[in-house]
């Protein structure tokens, strides 16, 4: 709870502040202030410290593991605007509202961790979305800003059409939005088929959400459009927060589904994976590529979707951490390099090493190699379908799709390290910025190498 | 005496060694003492051994550390002397130190580094020999063996800068290690089922083995005899081999190397005595080696070849000696072959020498006056050859073919026949070489000389023994007990005697077949003598001459059914299969995710209405999947 | 009224406001036909509610009094006008930008 | 037929009518109006379910409030049927109906196997009609009641939403 | 505390290097590293081989039930040693050749030998999960960065091949490990864990097939011949000379022991497939113009008899392979030395414009002869020992089968014999003209090899002791 109404506050708060505060610069640290504030008390509320005591009526549940998904996401945000802030001051003049849009949108990642009624859910995911549509055609004069905006528009709202027509279908058949399955009089109530094609449509609408195929359309072109501060934000953090929903929603919801789910689910993987991994490959642009390895990543993360036992939920957590940071840091270079080709890249390991060598380190753990944290998120996904014994055949693709995936991201390693050329920054690179970058190549490796400084907290 | 008989390989392995290392640094003079110090050094020592066996019988296994030793495999580095092996070292170093003399006015054009490489290769040589008959189990033999084959590849190569030299050269190891195959897989085979090679152990318990293993153990002994003995199939690379320096071919290519084969299978003697099939497998092999090299000889114009396919005969002479169990006969031709056809040889070169380095013998003639030592000896050593009573190649011959004539007289009449045209070839060679006049350039004619007297010292030494040594294997037909080979080597063969009922042929029949032999040998010699020693003019052959002089094509038909098919598959493997289909599928792979990538790219076209309209439809596809779930779970179970 | 009447109605114009995002292309009207999307889902769950109200007064004591389904609808009318205000001002800035409100007159970002 | 079935048929008749109005009138305006009514007969039908509140929120907030922005905004762009972009194809329009029609086809048979389901349910306690006679629960009094109870942390989570949505087009609608 | 230092000492020397500037003390210090890790080796095998020292285990990650237990036994003393001592080799015997940035250049070497001694001392199965990818990253960058023309494509292809390997043998790994009563990585567990036979079969070939890859064995070497063509010499000597023996030492220490059944039930398949390679392979590399290919084919046919001889599972195919291991590491750096220095000096590598160096440079010649024998397993060389075992081995298994593999002996006498033949002999031509003899650090190192090669060739028990428990072991979990 601290978390919610914290964001929403200081959000408030912050909008204000525009009045008094003129100098531009000064918006990220407040930003940053905040997002620790947020932080230290919703580490706090995992104690046990409850800074307002609020009566949820059961609509919204706070447990260990969405408190501990939060301190990742505000964790991975507070890194996000050290690194990039800057960068969101170069996208409008509106600087401080696109910092408030960011502090709601982690309202929405408040409740995406904790709603317990589809209403919340509801309610969560457009207070995610909505300040992402805006967030996506920032750069208003930019027509891929434009175009990225109004496509994700159009898409979300048909989409929460869709999920909207679910929960109907679901209130209709078990007469409540909350998550536990309702018991009636006569014992708990069977499984119908109202339910289930309810379910089906909020599915969709949620895949719809972490651009899992076939719903993944919009992902690469808003991605792609999107200004590539917010691209970083937008792929990392909220994809992570509303695959936690999705995961909370289907861990109440997919026993009713029966088999059924299993294989609707290990398709959408295997599309995925597909769809995402082999697109990435046509790709020139760096950008464009990461936009399909985000997708990629998605239906690695669906592994999680599909187990759902402790491993998952652990790996899940660790995977959101790993990639977030990973994609975090590779954007962040993104948006210094002037030319966002592979091309572009050629060389920058001769003109900037520090830059080079970071950015390597979080493609290699994108690709999931050890010693890296992406190494541990790959391994609890892969380890918590293993655990179910049945379907290997879905983890020996997955592993293939994982070997094409290095493709993509060694051309950037080898555009950087191995081939010649003059890589150019579109902007000073300040040697804070460097050391941000350090500190989380860092982070990435010590998360890799010593796996249990984390993982001793990750249990649910 | 452990130490002493370590101290026989070692020596010539320290000459090696040294020679080997300090190549540039030593003169000429003292890498040719070292070289052949080493080795007289040796032969004194083997001198020593010999008497020792021979007052003593065979020296106990000399064991010295374990080469290879887990459970079920045990071989130890050891050496054995015994009658027959003390034999061999005589020969190997007796023969090999005359060489090594012989060598050091021979090679004293090279240069310094090269002359001591060649001394090194030598002693390396005389090393690896002595392992392999000194070695007490067949794994120290085939190191020995193997050795013998490097030393052989690295000597015909001596000439590096030669193309033809080095394909000489890599063909003899090659076609040896064919052999070799074999003969590991016989190793291995006795090992397998008695989890040692020492020959002790072997032979005592030769009985526990089957008659199918044991004759596809000594068949596989035989394959690495075929190779190092240069027996039909494997015999092309002896004649290419006379591409190294002269005293090499002598050496090892006349009256060491290739008698390995000869000595493994009078080693393992028992074995081959109770495999009749072998037997007569080696006694056809050889016989038709012996018969088919000497056609061969009777057409070659190089002095080097003509001895060269004489060799490969003789030794035929000496499988079929094994074969028919006429083990002492082989042995003693062994002894007396080295004699005289290391004379032979170092007689050729001698006449190379003078000749500087022309071996065509019609470029020849008349040698005689110029070469007056080289000229005797040589005649001695082809009336050795051919069989002349009492020289000592007679004795020898005509024990193998007594023995032949026991087993099946057919093998006697060709084995006559084959005797007969070795007088016919060497006379012609001889012939064509010292008498009439001189054929070849005037500069030559001016430099003709006798040879110095390292040269020339081998080889009176070596026809000594070429016309005595016949005397130690007097015939019983000549006085009874007089072979005294047999008696040193009967401890070898006693068990080989256990399983054959020696039946002697009537002296009469003895005396008559040695008559008609030697009378036909005289006539054939005097018929080569008168035909070749006028001749000035050589017309091309035609016909089956031609056929001969072309070595029945063999090297051609090997060359079409073995070399070029294999090459062609080499190319198409590295060529077509390698690149198109191995590595083909993998780039294949990666053709394919690449075209897939295009082709799925496609279905980002940009438009919202087909994203929402795939939506839309997967959606659909999704409920019916939930619906018809039970249906669908069924059928994806078929599948998974 | 027999509930699947309700159910059919609703899910008609559902269907019909899917086919006319399908089909249209002025980004206003797609908007237009995502809203009535909406409405449909609206008039479903105002049935639904009046039928588990119906089943709360049959039982007395069942769980679902039917009332959460209308509070559900007015958060949906409260989204879908914070919706509507943001889309249209992203429709009002790419016609600003290009002059024309075709979905399909903006495509640079594909494959 | 009871005058409830009557007005039931009417008004489902007449939504049905006006939304696919909206999709075929080539003039935008056309289509907002007939959206309105579309609205219109959907607030009959919560009237005619004694869903009074919802009744009127959703002409205040639908037709009137937000179906009057979307008129501006169109008379704004100055958009008429001329300007009104065509399908190149009708292969799209078709596909797209097609799609829709599957849809409908595959939720209605899907719930109508439900049916029965919903009304076998635990015996025979479930209803399978929405009750149409007694309206307790859409009265204002009852629907603020448990608003400002059981969903007030919703209710302040939308203004969040609200917020945001208000700082939203105010960021992109402001002009730069 | 000795496998900790193994690892440690080039790990930790390996980061130090990469802040090198200077070109010598790059060099200086990599060696330094490299010959404190071959005295440390020799240490662990002579002087401190008391199993107190050689045991190290400490918790790493106890919420997955894993553990940093590393350890060495016979084997792994064998590899470590091999590892260990390539590597000064490697440094002194290429000190003349100059790279760009050497501080990383030789960071990355020290890395990847650091990742090997891991996966060879590794007794947990995730921490050698870690350790074998470990290995395999600065070897790409080393190909990648430092290698010929065409090494971004190759060396490309080879990380994927290893890769799609190494993650199929994940899975496996991941299976196991949920297999084990208590969820444990460790060695002991997964030679304890109880399988069906079809979850051994399939989990067999995960493992196997990454195995295979690094192996290589036919026909998964394509990635091989280019690798090792286009890597910069150094590191396709660490590549052959040890990092294959990973492949080799993973199958004996993390197959066959844990699937005896699959092992048995797979045998015979594998080794066909193997025979089929080695002759594959040597027919292949005689038809080869280029000094490092045929290196590279002449490898894969004597993996191929290693791989052979494990499968026919014969105590004394084993112990041929461990020895053989060591060896061809030996034999192989020092053609590699050979292929580099000839490179180095007339930068080319093609037969058909070299000859007649043996001329120029007598002694490389000479130093080159002997490891070419040693490459043909000629008597008393160190390989002789090796092949004969693992042929005495097959053969116990199947003679025909070892009658067939025998073929390549006379192959491998074919190729290696063309390959002095074609680069020594003959005469000069314009541009071997020019050659001189090689520099003394690389007569040095081949001398050392040389000598190796010849020590091991006479008397090979002491090493074949050294490995008779770890083969007893194998055995036992097998029967």
């Amino acid at each position: 709870m601290n978390t919610i109404i914290i964001s929403a506050i200081f959000g408030v708060l912050m909008m204000f502040s525009s009045i008094s505060v003129k100098r531009v610069s000064a918006y990220k640290y407040i930003a940053a202030f905040g997002l620790i504030l947020l932080l230290i008390m919703n580490i706090a509320e995992t104690y046990g410290f409850q800074l307002f005591h609020v009566n949820t009526r059961d609509m919204l549940r706070f447990d260990r593991f969405g408190l501990f998904f939060n301190s990742i996401a505000i964790a991975a945000t507070l890194i996000y605007i050290l690194l990039s802030g800057r960068d969101v001051e170069a996208v409008g003049k509106n600087t401080c509202d696109l910092f408030v849009l960011i502090f709601f949108v982690m309202c929405g990642i408040g409740i995406m961790s904790s709603f317990n009624s589809l209403l919340m859910l509801f309610l969560g995911i457009e207070i995610i979305s909505i300040p992402l549509y805006i967030l996506t055609g920032s750069d208003k004069k930019n027509l891929k800003s434009n175009e990225a905006a109004l496509k994700y528009f159009l898409m979300g709202s048909f989409s929460t059409g869709i999920m909207l027509m679910g929960i109907a279908l679901l209130f209709g058949a078990t007469g409540g939005f909350a998550l536990d399955r309702p018991a009636t009089m006569f014992g708990p109530l069977p499984v119908n088929v109202m339910e289930v094609i309810g379910l089906a449509f909020i599915l969709v609408a949620m895949a719809f959400k972490v651009s899992a195929a076939p719903f993944h359309f919009w992902t690469p072109d808003v991605y792609d459009g999107a200004p590539s501060v917010f691209t970083s934000f937008m792929a990392t953090i909220v994809k992570a927060a509303i695959f936690i929903g999705f995961i909370k929603l289907f861990e109440a919801k997919a026993p009713d589904l029966g088999q059924g789910w299993h294989i609707v689910i290990a398709l959408m993987i295997v599309a995925t994976l597909f769809i995402g991994n082999i697109t990435a490959i046509f790709q020139q642009s760096v950008k464009r590529m990461l936009a399909y390895s985000s997708i990629a990543q998605a239906g690695f993360m669906m592994f999680a979707l599909f187990s759902q036992n402790d491993t998952s939920k652990e790996g899940i957590i660790l995977y959101s951490l790993a990639y977030s940071l990973s994609t975090i840091g590779i954007f962040a270079i993104l948006i210094k390099m002037k030319d966002v080709t592979f091309e572009g890249f050629n060389g920058l390991a001769r003109t900037q090493p520090v830059l080079a060598a970071t950015n390597a380190v979080f493609l290699l753990s994108l690709v999931g190699i050890p010693l890296t944290a992406g190494f541990w998120a790959k391994y609890y996904m892969l380890a918590s379908v293993v655990k179910m014994e049945s379907a290997l055949w879905l983890v020996i693709v997955a592993v293939i799709f994982a070997a094409v995936s290095v493709y993509y991201y060694f051309r950037v390693i080898q555009a950087m390290y191995f081939k010649e050329g003059e890589a150019a920054l579109a902007t000073e690179v300040k040697p804070g910025f460097r050391f941000g970058l350090i500190l989380l190549a860092a982070a990435i490796i010590v998360i890799g190498v010593m796996p249990n400084l984390l993982l001793n907290w990750l249990y649910f | 005496m452990n130490n002493l008989i370590l101290l026989v390989p070692l020596l010539p392995f320290i000459g090696f060694l040294v020679n080997g290392l300090f190549r540039k640094s030593l003169s000429k003079t003292m890498t040719g003492v070292i070289g052949s110090g080493v080795i007289l050094a040796a032969f004194a020592i083997s001198i020593y051994l010999f008497l020792q066996v021979r007052s003593g019988g065979a020296i106990p296994t000399s064991v010295y550390f374990d080469f290879i030793n887990i459970d079920k495999l045990n071989v130890q580095f050891a050496f054995q002397v015994d009658q027959l092996s003390s034999l061999f070292l005589l020969i190997i170093t007796g023969i090999g130190f005359l060489i090594h003399l012989y060598s050091t006015a021979y090679m004293h054009e090279e240069k310094p580094e090269h002359f001591a490489r060649y001394f090194a290769y030598l002693n390396l040589f005389v090393f690896s020999m002595l392992l392999l008959v000194m070695g007490a189990n067949f794994v120290i033999m085939f190191i020995g063996w193997e050795g013998v084959g490097l030393c052989s590849y690295l000597l015909i190569g001596f000439w590096f800068k030669n193309t033809n030299y080095n394909y000489a050269a890599k063909k003899a190891f090659v076609m040896n290690r064919i052999g070799d195959l074999g003969f590991l897989l016989a190793i291995f085979w006795i090992i397998a089922k008695l989890g040692t090679s020492n020959y002790a152990d072997v032979f005592a318990s030769v009985k526990s083995f089957t008659p199918a293993e044991l004759t596809g153990i000594t068949m596989l002994l035989f394959v690495g005899a075929m190779g190092k003995s240069a027996q039909i199939p494997l015999y092309t690379w002896l004649p290419d081999a006379m591409a190294g320096p002269t005293p090499v071919s002598a050496l090892i290519h006349a009256a060491t190397m290739v008698t390995a084969g000869i000595y493994m299978i009078a080693r393992s003697n028992i074995m081959y005595t109770i495999a009749p099939f072998t037997s007569h497998f080696v006694a056809i092999i050889g016989l038709a080696t012996a018969i088919f090299a000497a056609t061969i000889a009777l057409k070659q114009n190089d002095i080097k070849k003509v001895l060269a396919y004489s060799t490969v005969s003789q030794l035929g002479y000496m499988f079929l000696g094994l074969g028919v169990g006429a083990y002492t006969g082989a042995v003693f031709h062994v002894m007396t072959h080295a004699f005289f056809k290391a004379l032979l040889f170092l007689g050729a070169g001698s006449v190379i020498h003078a000749m500087h380095h022309e071996q065509d013998i019609r470029n020849m003639g008349g040698l005689k006056k110029y070469m007056p030592i080289t000229h005797i000896t040589f005649l001695l050593g082809c009336l050795a050859i051919a069989g002349v009573p009492p020289f000592s190649g007679f004795f020898s011959k005509d024990e193998i073919l007594v023995g032949a004539y026991n087993e099946n007289p057919l093998y006697y009449y060709i084995g006559l026949a084959g005797a007969l045209m070795t007088a016919f070839y060497m006379f012609r060679l001889y012939a064509l070489t010292f008498l009439g006049k001189f054929r070849g350039t005037h500069e030559q004619q001016h430099h003709l000389h006798e040879s110095p007297s390292a040269i020339t010292f081998p080889l009176i030494v070596l026809a000594i023994l070429s016309v005595f040594g016949g005397l130690l294997g007097i015939p019983a037909l000549f006085a009874e007990n007089a072979h005294s080979l047999e008696k040193w080597l009967d401890p070898i063969f006693a068990g080989s005697h256990e399983y054959t009922t020696a039946h002697h042929l009537e002296h009469s029949t003895e005396w008559m077949m040695m008559g008609v032999s030697t009378l036909l040998i005289v006539v054939i010699i005097v018929f080569a003598w008168r035909s070749f020693s006028r001749k000035e003019r050589f017309e091309e052959n035609k016909g089956f001459g031609k056929v001969l002089e072309n070595k029945w094509y063999v090297d051609e038909l090997y060359d079409n059914i073995i070399v070029k098919p294999l090459n062609g598959l080499a190319g198409f493997f590295k060529d077509v299969f390698e690149k198109n289909i191995v590595d083909g599928a993998v780039n294949g792979v990666g053709r394919l995710v690449q075209y897939s990538s295009r082709q799925v790219r496609l279905l980002q076209n940009g438009q919202v209405g087909s994203y929402i309209l795939v939506m839309v439809l997967s959606l659909i596809v999704i409920v019916l999947l939930f619906r018809e779930q039970t249906v669908i779970v069924s059928a994806l179970r078929k599948i998974f | 009224m027999p509930i699947h009447y309700y159910i059919i109605l609703a899910a008609t114009l559902f269907c019909i406001g899917v086919i006319g995002v399908l089909t249209r292309r002025n980004a206003i009207i797609v908007f237009m036909c995502v809203e009535l999307m909406l409405n449909a889902v609206n008039l479903m769950l105002v049935a639904f509610s009046k039928l588990h109200y119906g089943t709360y007064l049959k039982n007395g004591a069942m769980g679902a009094s039917g009332i959460d389904g209308q509070m559900f609808v007015f958060f949906i009318m409260v989204v879908a006008a914070a919706e509507v205000s943001v889309g249209l001002a992203i429709i009002v800035m790419m016609y600003r930008n290009v002059h024309s409100v075709d979905i399909n007159f903006l495509n640079r970002l594909k494959n | 037929m009871s005058l409830v079935e009557i007005i039931f048929w009417f008004l489902s008749g007449l939504a049905l009518i006006s939304a696919i109005m909206v999709l075929l009138s080539k003039n935008p305006v056309h289509s907002v109006l007939w959206l309105i009514a579309v609205f219109f007969a959907i607030s009959g039908h919560y009237i005619l379910l004694n869903a009074q509140f919802l009744a009127i929120v959703n002409l205040i907030v639908y037709a009137g409030a937000i179906m009057v922005l979307f008129l501006f905004v169109i008379m704004l762009m100055n958009q008429n049927a001329e300007t009104e972009p065509r399908s190149k194809s009708t292969w799209i329009k078709l596909a797209g109906a097609i799609a829709g029609g599957c849809l409908l086809i595959v939720v209605v048979a899907a719930v109508r196997d439900s049916e029965n389901l919903i009304q076998n349910i635990g015996g025979k306690a479930y209803a399978k009609t929405a009750v149409t006679t007694h309206g307790e629960i859409g009265l204002i009094e009852n629907l603020g009641r448990v608003l400002f109870t059981q969903y007030v942390v919703p209710f302040e989570i939308s203004s969040v939403l609200f917020l945001s949505a208000m700082v939203g087009a105010v960021v992109i609608g402001k002009k730069d | 505390m000795i496998p900790v230092l193994l690892i440690l000492i080039p790990l930790i020397s390996g980061l130090i290097s990469f802040f090198i500037k200077d070109v010598k003390a790059a060099k200086g210090w990599a060696l330094l590293s490299s010959l404190v890790t071959f005295a440390i080796s020799v240490a662990g095998i002579w002087i401190y081989n008391q199993p107190a020292n050689l045991h190290y285990d400490a918790a790493w990650l106890p919420a997955l039930g894993s553990r940093f237990t590393i350890g060495l036994d016979g084997m792994g003393q064998i590899l470590c040693l091999l590892n260990a001592v390539a590597m000064p080799i490697i440094f002194v015997s290429t000190y003349r050749n100059m790279y760009q940035n050497p501080g990383a250049f030789y960071a990355l070497m020290l890395l990847t030998q650091a990742g090997m001694m891991g996966v060879f001392l590794a007794y947990d199965c995730l921490l050698f999960y870690f350790f074998w990818e470990l290995a395999l990253i600065p070897a790409y960058f080393l190909c990648s960065q430092w290698g010929g023309e065409k090494r971004i494509a190759v060396t490309f292809k080879f990380f994927i091949y290893t890769f799609v390997g190494s993650l199929l043998m994940l899975i496996g790994i991941l299976y196991l490990y949920y297999k084990t009563p208590d969820e444990s990585f460790a060695l002991k567990a997964f030679y304890n864990v109880v399988l069906t036979g079809n979850e051994q079969s399939f989990m067999f070939w995960l493992f196997f097939i990454a195995f295979a890859i690094k192996m290589p064995i036919f026909p998964f070497h394509t990635w091989q011949p280019d690798t090792y063509e286009q890597a910069p010499t150094a590191a396709t000597m660490v590549l052959s000379g040890v990092m294959v023996k990973m492949g080799i030492f993973a199958v004996l220490r993390w197959l066959v022991p844990v699937f005896p059944a699959a092992t048995e039930q797979f045998s015979q398949l594998i080794i066909i497939l193997s025979i089929i390679g080695m002759l594959y392979a040597s027919l292949i590399a005689i038809r080869q113009d280029d000094i490092k290919r045929l290196i590279a084919y002449s490898s894969i046919a004597h993996i191929g008899l290693m791989s052979a001889a494990i499968f026919a599972q014969e105590k004394t195919g084993l112990q041929g392979v461990m020895i053989q291991m060591f060896n061809h590491g030996i034999n192989v750096i020092g053609l590699w030395i050979v292929a580099d220095a000839i490179e180095s000096k007339l930068g080319t590598r093609k037969f058909s414009q070299l000859g007649g160096l043996a001329q120029k440079a007598p002694v490389l010649a000479i130093l080159f002869v002997v490891m070419a024998l040693a490459n043909v397993a000629l008597p008393l060389t160190n390989a002789f020992v090796g092949e004969f075992l693992m042929f005495n081995g097959l053969f116990r298994y199947n003679i025909w089968m070892s009658a067939v593999a025998g073929i390549s002996i006379i192959l491998a006498a074919v190729y290696s014999l063309n390959m002095i033949q074609k680069i020594f002999f003959g005469e000069t031509n314009a541009l071997t003209e020019q050659a001189t003899e090689a520099r003394s650090n690389v007569q040095w190192m081949l001398a050392i090899l040389a000598v190796v090669i010849i020590v091991l060739g006479v008397y090979p028990q002491p090493m074949l002791r050294l490995t008779e428990d770890t083969v007893n072991t194998i055995l036992a979990a097998v029967k």
